[in-house]
Order: C-alpha cells, then structure tokens, then sequence
C-alpha cells in the first residue's frame, strides 16, 4: 500500500492536469472540481506519507527505464520538506488562481499546464536519483513556459523567449554533467554519505568540474548572479504563475537541487574536502547583496519583488555551501520560510494588480485604506523578509548567523547585515506609501455585497500565508513547525 | 579477358552513363531512360557475379535476382512515366523545373 | 492561570487588543478601554511575588519570560507611563481623523515596550525591541507633518541600523556563550576574544535608542514630532528599553573594564552637558525636552560605567541605575504630558496656578530638589563616584552638581517657554487626559517620599539637603535672571544639530553620484527579421542551390568517392 | 495457448496481411477504409503476439517456399525487427484513425481516400516484410516497395508541385537503390550468398568488400537522406496530405537506417570503418545543426517539421562513430530508441500540423497567431510532441540523447557534446517559435470544428511519445535480445 502512495502523490496533479487540457473553457465547475479535488487529495495523501517518514519508515519505487538506469521515487525527510511546501502552496495558489483568472481566456490550457509544473515539482521533491531529478527537472522547465507567456503579449513571449533560453542552456549543462558523473561514478542514488567519495583520487579534477557544471547549472533556476537575468523579466506572468514561480517551484527546483547535489551526491565532508563549497558561498553571498541592491532601483512592484527573490533563494545556497548543521537548518528553513513569505508578496501584489490595476509603486499611494486586509498581509511577509523577529525570516537568518560563526566564517554576518538593511530600504518605503502616504487616486470602491476589498478567492491565501509567516517564526520551535523538522534532518545529515 | 570480367566492366560503364545522363539531362524521359540504362548496368553485373570458378555452370539465384529487379524496375519507369505524363499535362513542361516552395497553399 | 500565561499576558493584551480594533464593530469600546492593556503589567511589578521566570519552548526558538530585581523596576516604570499616557491619550486623540492607526502602533508599541523588560533570553528581547521600535515610527510620523516624515526618515534608518547591528552582537553573544539567556552572556563574554567586538556593537546598537552621542540626533527630531502621549512613552520608557539592553547584556559584575568604564562615563558626562546646552538653545518645549532627556541619559550612563570600572560594587549600583531610570521616566513623562496642559496656563482661573504647580513639580524632581526622588537618585550615584577611572571624585561631583544647575535652568527655561506659548495652545483637554496626568504626579510624588512602597529595589540612601539644594537654588536664580536679561536673545534660534550636517554629506554624496553616473549606453539595433541574419541567408541560399539534381549528382559522386577512399 | 501464440509465423502475418488488404482494398475502394481500419486493428495485435512469441522462444526465422539459404529468402524476427514492427504498428494504427477523419469518405476529395488506403496499406506491408527480411537483396525489393508506394502516396494530391516532388524523390531513390543493389551484386560475387548473418560471418576486409560497401551506404545515405543530400526530404514530406507526411517521415526515412544499421552491426563489422564512423558522424553533426537552422526560418508548418527530421536523422548518424567496441551498444540502443522517439513524435506532429492546416486554412507559422485558445488542444498536442523532438525527460530522444553522450564521453570523442546540446538548443527555439505565435495573444474568428478522429489519435500519440522513456526499458530489452552488439547499455569509464 505505502509502494502506492509516491505514484499517487504525483497522478494526484498530473491525471486532473490532464483532464483539464481537454475540457472545453465553458465547464468552469469541473475544472475547479479538479483542480481544488485533485490539490486537496495530493494534501491528504502528503500528511499520510509524512508520518510514515516520521516515523522512519522510508518509502521507494523504482521502475526500470533503460538497462542499468531507473526511476527512484523516494520520500526521505527534505523530499517530504519540499513536498510539503509544494502541496500547500499550490493548493493556495490554485484557490487564488481561480479567482484570479475569473472570467479570463485559455483558462483550461493554464490550468492543464499549472497542474503539470506541479507534478514535475512534486517529482523533484520524490526524485530518490539524480536521473529522475534531471528528468523531472526539465519537465519543470518546459511546463512552466506555456504559463510564462500565457498571456500573449509580446513582451509575455519575449519573457518567455529569456526564460526559454536560460533554463534549456542550463538544463543541457546539467544534462552533460550527470551523464559524466553517471559514467564516472555509476548509480546515482541520494545517500547521506553521498555516492562519489570512495572514488579514485585521480578522478578528482573531473569531480570538480562536474560540481561546477551541476551548480551553475542549478543556478540558473536558483537564480544565482549572473543566470538570474530571466527571473525578473518572468515577471510578465500572472500574478498566481509568478507567485509559484519564486515560492515553490522553479527557483525552488534549482535551490533544492543543489542541496541534494551538495548533500547526497557528493556529500557534505567530500565537497568541503574538495573546497568546493567556499565558492558557491562566495556566490550565493554575492547574489544576496547584487539582488537586493538591484531591487532597490525597481518602481514596477512584481519586478522588485522578484530581485528580492533573487537574492533571498541565496540564503538557501549559502546556508547549504557553510557546512554546519547549523547554517544548513538555516539555509532549508529558508527554503520553506522564503516561500511562504515571497507567496504571500505576489498574492498581495495580484490582488492590487487585479482589483486596482496598480503594477507601479508609486501608485501605492495610501493603498492600505482601499485594501486593509491584503496590505497586512503584504506588510507582514516584507516585515518577515526583511528578516525582523519573530517573524520566519528571522529565524532562517539567526541560524545562518550562527552557522556561519561556527564554520568560522564570520563575514556571512556582514553578508546578513548588510541583506537586512537593503531589504528594508526597498521594503519599507513601500510600506510607508501604503500606509502613510495619502492616496492621490480614487480607486473603484468595491462592487462586492459586503464592500469587502477584493473575492474571497483571492483575500484568503494570502491572509493564510501570513498567518503562516508569524506561525513559522513564533512558533518555531513547536513539533511539526518548519524549523523542528529541518532540524531533524539536519541531525540526521551531520549525526547527533 | 573473361566474359565475367567483360560483362562487370560494361556493366559499370552502363551504369556510370546513366547515372551521367540522369543528372545532366532536364528533360524527364530521358531521367528515366538513363534510370533504366543505370539499371541494366547493374543487371549485368549481377549476371556476371553469377559465374563461379570454371564450372560453366551458371549460378541461377543472380538470374532470379535480375528478375525481380527487372520487375522492380518496370513498375518504377510506368510509375514514373505516368508522373511525367501527367505533369506535362499539368504545366506543359517536360522538367522539374517548378519551384515548389512557392507553390503551396 | 500558569505563571507562563500570566507572564505572556502582558505583551498580549496589547497586541490582543490592537488585533480587536481592525474589527470594525468592536471598535468603540475597545478605544476607550485600551490604556487599560498595560494593566497586568502594573500589577505584577507591584506584587513583589508575582513573575517568577518561566520558559516556554515551543515560543519561537524558546522563550524564558521572567521578572528579576533590575527587570521589576522597569517593568513598573514602563506600565505605569503607558497607562498614564494611554488615559491621556483617549482623550487626546478623541477627534483624530487616524485615531484607529494611532492606537494600533501605540499599542504594538506598548506591547513591544512591556515585552522587553520580561525578556530574558536574547530572541524574545530582541523581538520585543524590535517590535517597539518599528511600531514607533508610526507613532512618530502621525501627524504626516513634513517635520514629521522627516524625523521619521531619520528614526527609522537609525532603528534599522540598530537592528542589525543588535543582531550581530546577539549572534556573537550566542555563539560564544552558547547560551540563549541573557544572564548567561554578561558571565560568558568576559573572557571571550570578541568581547570588545560584541561591547562596541551593543554600545552603538543600544546607544541609539538611549540617544548617545553621536547618535542622538533622531532624538530632539522624533519625540517632538509625535503626538504628546507617544513622546511621552517615547522618551521616558522607551529610552530607557536602551539602558535596559545595556544592563542585561554587559559584563556587568563579572568583568573589570578601565577602558570602557572610562569611555561610558566619558560619554555620559559630555551628554549631561550637551543635552542642557542645546536645550538651552531651543524654543520648542517638547524639542528642549528630548535634549533634557539625552542631558538625563547621561547619568545612568555615568552609573553603568562606574559599574564596569567597580564589578565587586554592582549589587550596590544596579538598584541606583535602575531607581535613577524610574524617577527620569516618571517625572519626563509627566512633564512631556504637561506640555500639553499649557493652554491652562492661559486660564483666569485656580486652574492656572493648579496646571502650574503641577508643572513645576517634575520640573523640580528632574531638577533633583530635595524631597524628590530626583535627589534620592543624584545622591546614589554620587556615593560610587569614587570608583571612577578618569577624573577624581571631588571633580566629578562638582561637575554633577553642574550638571544639575545646568537642569534646573532648563526646567526653568521651559516653563518659562510653556507660559509664553500657552496663550497658542489650541489643545482640548478632557478628564481622561487630567487622569492620566494625575497619575503620573502621584507616582512622582510617591517615588519621591516613599521608594519602598512603588519599588521594592529602592536604595536607602539619605539625601544630605544641601548637596541637594545649591544646584536647585542656583539654577533657578540663573533662570530668573536669563528671563529678564536675555529674553530677547534666544527666543528665534534654530539650532541644528548631527542630522543637519549629515542631511547635507548625503546630499553632497548624492550630487558627486549623480555628477559621475555614466551616461546610458547605446543601444544596440535590434535586427529588424532576425530570418535576414546573413547566416540565415546564407543557408537558404545553399540549400536552393543543393535542390538541383545536378549539384546533388555531384554530392554524391563525391560522398561515393569519399567513402571508397576511406 | 503459448503453443499457440508460439507456432503461428506472426511476423509473416504482419506482411501479407497488409499486403493482401492492400488488394482487397484497391479492389473495393468503397469499403477502402473499413478494409485499413480492421488491417490497423490487427496489426498491432499482429505484433504483440510476434513479441510474445519471441520472448516466448528464440528468434524466429522463416524461409520462403522452404528453399534453405542461400536461394530461399530469409525473414527473421531478431529484437531489432520486432522492435520496429511493434512500433510501424503503433504509429500505423493511429495514423490510420487520423485518416479516417483526414480522407472523409464522402466528399469531392473521394479520390484521394480511395488510392489512400490501398498505397498505405502496401506500403506498411512493405515496411514490414523490410524489417524481417535476413537477406541483402530482399532488403533492396521491400525498400523498394516502400519507395513505390511512397512515389505514389507524396503524389496523391495531384497538383504540380506534388508530382513534381514525387518524380524528383523517385529519380533519387532510384539512384539510391541501384548503387546499394551493385554493392550486393559485388558482395555475392564473392561470397556467393546474400543472406545477413551468413556474410557477416564469412566476410574480409579486401578493397572490394570495401567498395561494395561504399556503394551501398552511399545509397542508403541518399535514401535516409543524410546531409548534404537532404534536399528531396523537405518538399516530398511537405507536399503530401498530413497522414502520408507522418508516414514519411515517422516511418519511411527509418527504412533505409534500419538497412544501414543492419550492414554496419551485422554484414560488415569486420571491415576497418572507423574513418566512415566519423565521416557520417561529421555529416549527421553537420546536419543537426542545418537542419535546425533551416526549420528556425520556415514560414511554413509542415516545413518546419520536415527540416526538424533533416536534424534528427543527423543524430541517428551519430551513432557511427559513437559506437567502439566498449560503447557500442549504447550508441547502437542509442540509435534504435532515437528512431522509435522520432517516429512517434514526428508523426504526432505531422497529423498537427495537418489539422492546423484544415483547421486554419494554411499551415503558415503566422496562421497560428492566437490559435492556443482556440485549437489549444493541438497546440498541446504539438508541445508534448517536440518534446522528444527536443530530447526533453521522460521522452524517448531524452534517452537516447543520453546514450549518445555516455558513448561519446567513455569513448573520449567529447567534440559530439557542443553539437548534441546546441542541436537541443535549437531545437527548443524553433519549436518556442511555433509556440509563441501559438500563445499569442489575438482574436481570431471562429475555427471551424476540428474532427473528433483529428484530434484525439495526435493527442494519444504525442502522450506515447513524450513518456516513452518510462516505458522503453521493455521495447529496449527486446532490442537487445539477438542484437549484434554485446556490451553494457550504461558505460561507465575504464577504471
């Protein structure tokens, strides 16, 4: 029974994504069916497989796909951290979704595509081997384009165009570099030790390379400077495209990758052994400060937001890269705080996008009178990401701190310092105008029933991933929080 | 000089010629009979490989080869020569001379 | 109820209540009741039982929430004034177009402010802190006054790099004491190579909500700006979260430090001095008394830095540090709340001289008139003036003794300067803004006849009348004189201060960037079809010409010939 | 019941019965199509039962008339043969579904259907007696079988420029076919047999063996249209109705690789070709990259899928060179998976492409301008379709991309990376091409109704192609089963 649940997990988004590709536009209470049913189920069946792993019994499926080569589906404990960020969120995202395409075109092929990135996603994070990652890493690439130009305009294609470019070149790198590792070093199964540190030395300039090769290539996705060009103009999609986009998938794809790169394919002890991970450090840190001083500059919100984006994934790299349990607990926690905290940003920024037309910031203006509920939630996730206790984002920079003093390289502090006071000078000026600021337009007043600011559809997630942004910091440390369950892998990783 | 070797050495000119003839003649009968003489020369040949050692006994499977390729090669100059009729028909023409990329739609 | 819901109800009352008044209904009961969320504050620092520490794991990374001696008194100073201005301040916003805005950041604020001081490990002090210091920008820039925003520009780019720079010293701290508790780290850093790394990194972190020089500068900006109940809070507890910081985290008691003995005293000396000059020198009451509480500041400074010179005196001077922030907090806030009351002062009638009186009472206490707990406090910190590294102890308390001449003048100064103006007031004044007022006189009042029943931790320390009164008659006699000589001189300065001259650096900064940004590059011609790219067409050409029969003879003569030679 | 499936000649069925049905079909044009749809049925039942009986039992061979080799004509079923059997069936059946709704029964375009079905259904059978033929000269009658039917399939629409592209594709087949034929004449000159395995045992490395095989992969190189003699491809593909172009190029191109496959593995491995390895290596990378190219600057649909094929049989040429001794069974699985990925994924795309065509009116690229609403379905169909095309996961051209570059690596000839990956690349670029025009956001007037047999067999195929690869290990298995290559499918570097 427990055989079935992996397979399950992923047909649970692929079969309704497939069904929803041919019903035609007007069947709107099926497709929503569907899509809510199939995102619900996923839910369950994720809790399910959760205490099984809770409880250490680890689940595998292995289908033979050439001679030698198979798809291994596994549910370790980071899988099931993925998962679980991925399931939640997209079944928010697919609530927001529905409000937020109400009444717009092609919404069939947007959910049949929306339905198969989540699927590829959700392999990523089932992915037991390096072959099944690259093969559902790909899928990844090439079912997020259909949603990045969904919306047909030029510029939507030209964005699409970028992304194209940057994920495919990336993805034929990572593509060469694990079929050499393959040829090198045989099966490539996830293992705690990581599968090439028995090696021959001779092999290690080759090692190297491939390292290199599998990172940058990961980093395009991650979005590590300078592969990070196509994230911003991504940008161009609809707000529930671009919210999974930054939170969970794609870019999480590439972060997620790396670790398991750095954790179970080469293994923490043999990359430090190799000093491979001082660089990556370096990067990510680079990343950190380009990306934010970047987003200081930008007056279109999503666009701001995404280079936030950009150098806030890198706090997962450079969690990964110091080694420590202690930094790696702060760099997976990011994982799942970054994402909750960017969803609710482009939640926000849609709702203002969809129900007022405002793209730019200084049409915020005193926006927080017209839509008090989805500003809160915007202020408290750009509060979280500015990283100010006890939201979630402080606690992913407190232990990265920490981490970073324990691998003895005290200049992350400087690197988080320096993050934190960027992060606020581009969020809290917005903050100030949708507050403070009074407004210089005359938005629509509501044409709800109840002069509610905006559909429930699209008032909900965000208020609920809000929730979750203070939950995540204020109770951090509570059983079967974010940071309780990174720990554990963490002790899991580096022993007791 | 033997006949085996008599009829390898036509049977290659035969071919050469018409392989000669198929690529430099525009008109499209004339493709088909330089087909044709490409045909017979390999007909020939075969012919020829069918003499083994000083026997004088003809070996019959290379003659139930030419055969078949005799028969191949009747239906492909009908087939061909219907193709050319009824382009001629068509645009009056007697060669390939049409430019195809423009001509859909 | 457990200890742990108790303890945890004191931030949350506030916060609860905030919460209550987005919701529209609740609204109007909830405005008039809120001052009343800083009450389980005051009771338990009244009840000497109540507050035992407690630790609750699951609360962010653990929390350990408790009431100690230095925390009780705090605790006391901080619920007592935000009560006090939370009554005022329901009548003083009463017809405030922003009342819901206003009440929900000094709420959050108040929160933030009584969290702190419950605080014992480093997170929930610095989630507090952090929590009190942003709520505050709110409140700072109410009025949406140009003044306003700009102080609140400033404030907040200070408190940001406050933050970080909190943040670092805490990850530090953590990181070598390995420990979360505060009272962990002042044993923990003695000996620890950081230590003057974590000490200058809290210094100027703390230092700038306690308004140190050079950082005092968003100080006579933000508490001027805000609305009078919020520079009430402002400068009388919120200052003092600052002080509060720098007595959990330093190396109080455990470590002897000459160096920085010598520069805390230093510093608070000059901000003595500095903040009664330039208090001087203003003619706005409320900016003249964020100079007086970076002047008042000074002194506990002065306390904190005998204390890391004298280790083995701690015990002893703790209490006087924190009877010295109680008596600052109480009577500044008074007098902050006060200045609101001026329009009284315009009246024909008792009331005059009752708003009067009131007035000059903190005025006095600040002063440190005998019978005050003004004077209780001056005098226990002038008894370890002897442990002083730099300057001798004689010295010193002639330079005290100064100080508190250069006070009184300022309170005379003020009143002077609030009976000028009182006549512009345009301030309507309610009962709920009278009880507030009251009940800070009588907690003045109190603390001054009778520490020990506000505060278990006060010194006995009897006040030698005349080392209490020179500075108090002298000042004032100045003041008198200053009002008839110079009334002319000082009434239109504007005095700038750090912000100014920094504006103008940044300004001039911005200029030389925007002189040496490069001009925008060219752009490159997009290609009209990319399809007529010359390689393109290249290979189309190629491929027509390959199309003919003959070329592709030719081809495959070639591809023949090639094959048979390989 | 396995006695059954076991002694019935299941492979042979596979050629007559097609054959037969062709005539009958020709006979009663009325019933033309009912006659192909029951043959399409039975095929691919036809080809489970000959897997199972050769999974069940050894490889299978058949002499016609009982003559023994060398004068009877050997038919074999070895993994190869069955392999593409299975996979002819499964192309050839949905094919058929799409041509029942392509060619309506009814309607000024009878005439189409009634030569339709009976050329199809000859030239399957053709293509299938081509697969399980064992000797060299049955090999060149069934090709040229295949390429008959093929002359008449591309020019059943009648106009000039299919008659013209048919005549041009016959004279070059024919060029092609008669240089293989005098290489099999000079190869039974000597050896006096012409049966595969019986020369692939007795054959030396001499000059004439030599220019014998010159000869004959000249011809089929012309055949499978390999760069630079890819000329005749783009128009004869394009200038036939949709399902002929997806019988084209899916199945009819791989006929003349299957043959040099065989030659390369099976007939002449003894001779030194290492150098022609990489002549046809450097030839298949020249045409990846033209083709790619060539497919980035159609204006046209049908076009662009055809230069698309021009690049794909570059890789299939890859294989060459790529297969040494310790990495020739990657190259050569390589190989076989790439021509199963390929056929399913082109034909997918051709029966689009005709759709769009029908549906639209031209299958101009900017006829497309905001047809994902609309016929979004096809432009789904297309996606899932290049995917292979692209060599994106789980498809089956991911796999055998994957193979070619292991066989590169171990075998140390890294200069086929760079032109595997921006093969890739462009490939991905002139299909986002496709698709951007596809997504663009314009109002089109309504499109006429898309027949329900055009939509859903592209759909079914294009699904089949794109997750082929989680269901090539059997079809690979099978391959390898008799195959002429021994050596781990995975390499891994010496140690």
């Amino acid at each position: 029974m427990s055989d079935l649940i992996l397979p399950a997990i992923l047909l649970s988004s692929l079969l309704p994504g497939l069904i929803i590709f041919t019903l035609p536009e007007e069947s709107v209470r099926l497709r929503t069916t569907l899509n809510l049913g199939g995102a619900v189920v996923k839910l369950l069946l994720v809790a399910l497989l959760f205490f099984h792993v809770a409880k250490r019994e680890y689940t595998e499926l292995r289908l033979p796909l050439l001679p030698d080569m198979e798809l291994v589906l596994r549910a370790d404990a980071l899988s099931l951290l993925f998962l679980i960020l991925s399931a939640f969120l997209w079944f928010l995202t697919t609530i927001y979704a529905i409000g937020y395409l109400e009444d717009s075109p092609n919404r069939s092929r947007f959910f049949g595509f929306f339905s198969l990135c989540v699927s590829a996603t959700t392999g990523i994070a089932l992915a037991g081997d390096m072959v099944t990652f690259v093969i559902f890493y790909e899928a990844l690439t090439i079912s997020t384009y259909p949603l990045v130009i969904h919306r047909g305009t030029p510029a939507a294609l030209h964005a699409g165009r970028i992304y194209l470019a940057y994920t495919l070149g990336g993805g034929v790198v990572l593509f060469i570099a694990t079929v050499w590792l393959r040829a090198i070093a045989g099966p490539l199964d996830f293992s705690p030790d990581g599968v090439v540190a028995s090696l021959d030395p001779a092999l290690h300039g080759s090692l190297t390379i491939i390292f290199a090769l599998l990172i940058l290539s990961l980093g395009v996705k991650a979005a590590l400077v300078p592969l990070h060009i196509w994230l911003p103009s991504a940008m161009i999609a609809p707000a529930p495209v671009s919210a999974l986009l930054h939170a969970v998938a794609v870019v999480k794809a590439g972060a997620f990758g790396i670790i398991r790169v750095i954790h179970d394919i080469f293994g923490i002890g043999f990359s430090a052994e190799l000093n491979l991970l001082f660089p990556l450090a370096l990067m990510a840190a680079f990343t950190i400060i380009y990306g934010s001083i970047r987003a200081l500059s930008q007056n279109d919100l999503k666009r701001r937001l995404a280079f936030s984006t950009v150098s806030q994934v890198s706090y997962i790299l450079l969690g990964v890269a110091m080694a420590t349990p202690l930094a790696t607990i702060g760099g997976l926690v990011h994982l799942v705080h970054q994402g909750v905290m960017k969803i609710t940003l482009f939640f926000c920024a849609g709702n203002l996008a969809e129900t007022l037309g405002i793209h730019k910031i200084d049409e915020m203006d005193g926006v927080g009178r017209r839509m008090p509920w989805t500003m809160a939630a915007f202020t408290v996730a750009a509060l979280g990401m500015i990283g100010l206790p006890p939201l979630a984002g402080f606690i992913s920079k407190w232990y990265l701190g920490l981490g970073g003093l324990a691998a003895g390289q005290p200049w992350v502090i400087i690197v988080l310092i320096g993050s934190t006071l960027l992060n606020a000078s581009y969020f809290l000026p917005v903050l100030h105008r949708i507050w403070f600021v009074p407004s210089r337009q005359d938005w629509p007043s509501s044409t709800l029933r109840d002069g509610r600011e905006t559909t429930w559809a699209l008032l909900i997630p965000p208020l609920i991933t809000a929730m979750l942004v203070v939950m995540l910091g204020v109770l951090a440390h509570s059983v079967g929080s974010a940071l309780y369950w990174v720990e554990l892998i963490a002790t899991r990783e580096y022993g007791p | 000089m033997s006949p085996a070797l008599l009829y390898t050495g036509s049977g290659i000119i035969l071919f050469s010629i018409g392989l000669h003839a198929l690529l430099v003649h525009r008109h499209l009968l004339r493709k088909i009979l330089a087909a044709n003489i490409m045909g017979s020369g390999v007909f020939m040949v075969f012919i020829a490989m069918g003499v083994h050692g000083d026997s004088g006994v003809a070996d019959p499977v290379p003659q139930a080869m030419v055969l078949t390729g005799i028969v191949v090669s009747l239906c492909f100059t009908a087939v061909a020569i219907v193709l050319a009729v009824r382009l001629n028909k068509l645009t009056g023409c007697t060669t390939l001379a049409v430019d195809e990329e423009s001509s859909i739609d | 109820m457990s200890p742990a819901i108790v303890l945890l109800l004191i931030p949350l009352l506030p916060l609860l209540t905030a919460c209550a008044l987005t919701i529209a209904p609740l609204r109007r009961i909830v405005l008039f009741s809120a001052p009343l969320a800083a009450v389980p504050g005051l009771v338990t620092a009244l009840l000497p039982e109540a507050g035992a520490p407690v630790v609750i794991p699951w609360l962010v990374i653990g929390t350990h929430l408790g009431v100690d001696d230095t925390g009780r008194i705090f605790l006391l100073l901080t619920a007592l004034l935000w009560l006090a201005a939370g009554l005022y301040a329901v009548g003083y916003t009463k017809n405030s177009p922003q009342q819901v805005r206003f009440w929900i950041f000094f709420l959050l604020c108040m929160s933030g402010n009584l969290g702190l001081t419950l605080a014992l490990d480093m997170i929930s002090f610095y989630v507090f802190f952090t929590l009190m210091n942003f709520a505050a920008y709110g409140l700072i820039i109410h009025d949406a006054t140009p003044f306003a925003l700009r102080a609140g520009r400033i404030y907040l780019w200070l408190v940001i790099i406050g933050e970080v720079l909190l943040f670092a010293a805490l990850l530090l701290a953590a990181w070598i004491t390995e420990s979360m508790l505060l009272s962990d780290v002042a044993g923990g850093l003695a000996n620890a190579d950081a230590m003057p790394l974590i000490l200058g990194l809290l210094l100027v972190a703390l230092g700038i909500k306690m308004g140190v020089i050079p950082l005092h500068f968003w100080l006579p900006l933000a508490h001027p700006a805000a609305p009078l109940p919020a520079s009430a809070v402002l400068s009388g507890a919120m200052i003092k979260a600052g002080l509060l910081g720098l007595l959990r985290l330093f190396p109080l008691g455990t470590a002897t430090l000459p160096g920085w003995s010598a520069t805390l005293i230093g510093l608070g000396l000059l901000m003595a001095f500095f903040g009664i000059l330039m208090g001087l020198l203003q003619n706005q009451p409320k900016t003249l008394l964020a100079y007086s509480s970076i002047s008042q500041i000074g002194f506990p400074l002065i306390a904190v830095g005998l204390g890391l010179a004298a280790p083995q005196q701690w015990h002893l001077l703790a209490p006087v540090v924190g009877f010295y922030a109680l008596h600052h907090g109480l009577s500044k806030g008074a007098l902050f709340l006060g200045v609101g009351m001026a329009g009284q002062l315009n009246t024909p009638t008792l009331m005059r001289y009752v708003t009067f009186g009131g007035l000059l009472l903190p005025a006095l206490t600040l002063a440190g008139a005998p019978l005050t707990s003004g004077a209780l406090a001056k005098t226990g910190l002038k008894s370890f003036l002897a442990q002083s590294p730099i300057l001798d102890e004689s010295l010193l308390a002639i330079l005290l003794g100064l100080a508190a001449v250069g006070t009184t003048l300022l309170m005379g100064r003020l009143l002077i300067l609030l009976w000028q103006q009182a006549g512009s007031s345009t301030q309507a004044i309610t009962k709920s803004m009278w009880s507030g007022l009251s009940l800070l006189f009588a907690a003045v009042i109190l603390v001054g006849i009778y520490p020990e029943m506000l505060t278990s931790s006060a010194p006995g320390i009897s006040v030698k009348w005349f080392d209490a009164l020179w500075p108090v008659a002298g000042g004032a006699l100045l003041a008198l004189l200053g009002r008839y000589s110079l009334r002319n001189c000082v009434t239109n300065l504007r005095v700038g201060d750090v912000d100014v001259l920094l504006e103008a650096l940044l300004r001039r900064l911005g200029e030389i960037a925007a002189a040496t940004k490069l001009p925008p590059l060219p752009q490159l011609p997009r290609a009209a079809r990319w399809q007529n790219l010359p390689l393109l067409l290249l290979l189309r050409d190629t491929e027509q010409q390959l199309r003919q029969l003959s070329v592709a003879g030719v081809i495959f003569i070639l591809l023949l010939l090639a094959l048979l030679l390989l | 019941m396995t006695e059954l499936i076991v002694q019935q000649q299941w492979f042979l069925w596979m050629t007559l019965l097609p054959l037969g049905a062709a005539v009958a079909a020709f006979l009663a044009p009325r019933q033309a199509h009912w006659i192909g749809l029951v043959t399409a049925l039975l095929l691919p039942l036809c080809a489970l039962a000959a897997i199972a009986a050769a999974t069940l039992s050894e490889t299978q061979t058949i002499t016609a008339g009982n003559w023994p080799t060398p004068l009877g004509i050997a038919l074999r079923s070895d993994g190869l043969a069955l392999v593409m059997l299975a996979v002819t069936a499964l192309v050839g059946f949905i094919i058929s579904c799409y041509a029942l709704g392509y060619f309506p029964v009814r309607g000024h375009h009878q005439s189409r259907a009634r030569y339709f079905w009976p050329l199809w259904l000859f030239l399957w059978g053709g293509c299938n007696a081509l697969f399980i033929s064992g000797d060299l000269f049955n090999l060149y009658v069934t090709l040229e079988l295949v390429t008959l039917a093929s002359v008449a399939l591309i020019a059943l629409e009648g106009g000039k420029a299919a008659l013209a592209a048919a005549l041009r594709y016959l004279f070059i087949s024919l060029l092609g076919s008669l240089a293989y034929l005098l290489g099999v004449g000079i190869l039974y000159g000597t050896y006096a047999t012409v049966d595969i395995i019986l020369l692939g045992d007795m054959l030396a490395a001499t000059r004439l063996n030599h220019a014998a095989m010159s000869l004959m992969i000249a011809g089929l190189v012309l055949k499978s249209a390999l760069f630079p003699l890819h000329f005749w491809l783009p128009q004869a593909h394009t200038m036939a109705p949709a399902p002929v172009s997806a019988v084209l190029s899916a199945l009819v191109v791989k006929c003349a690789y299957v043959i040099l496959l065989r030659l390369w593995f099976e007939v002449f491995p003894a001779l030194d070709t290492i150098a022609i390895g990489h002549l046809l290596g450097l030839l298949g990378s020249i045409a990846i990259i033209w083709g790619s190219l060539m497919a980035l600057r159609q204006e046209r649909l049908k076009l662009l899928i055809a230069y698309s094929t021009v690049a794909q049989i570059g890789y299939l040429f890859l294989v060459f060179p790529l297969a040494h001794t310790e990495t020739m069974a990657s190259a050569w699985i390589g190989g076989v998976l790439l021509m199963m990925a390929h056929a399913c994924g082109k034909a997918a795309m051709f029966m689009v492409a005709g759709t769009i065509h029908h549906t639209a009116g031209s299958d101009r690229i900017s006829r497309l301008a905001g047809a994902g609403g609309p016929i979004g379905v096809l432009v789904v169909v297309f996606t899932l379709a290049a995917g292979t095309i692209i060599g994106l996961p789980p498809s089956g051209g991911f796999f055998a991309k994957w193979l070619f570059i292991n066989a590169a690596l171990v075998s140390g000839q890294w200069w086929y990376l760079p032109i595997i990956l921006s093969g890739t690349l462009l490939a991905a670029a002139y299909i986002a091409r496709v698709l951007g025009w596809a997504f663009l956001d314009v109002k089109r007037s309504s499109y006429p109704v898309i027949p329900w047999m055009m939509k859903w067999p592209p759909l079914v195929l294009s699904i089949i192609a794109l997750l082929f690869g989680l269901i090539a290990y059997e079809p690979v298995q099978l391959a390898l089963s008799g195959a002429p290559v021994s050596s781990p499918v995975l390499v891994e570097f010496g140690p």
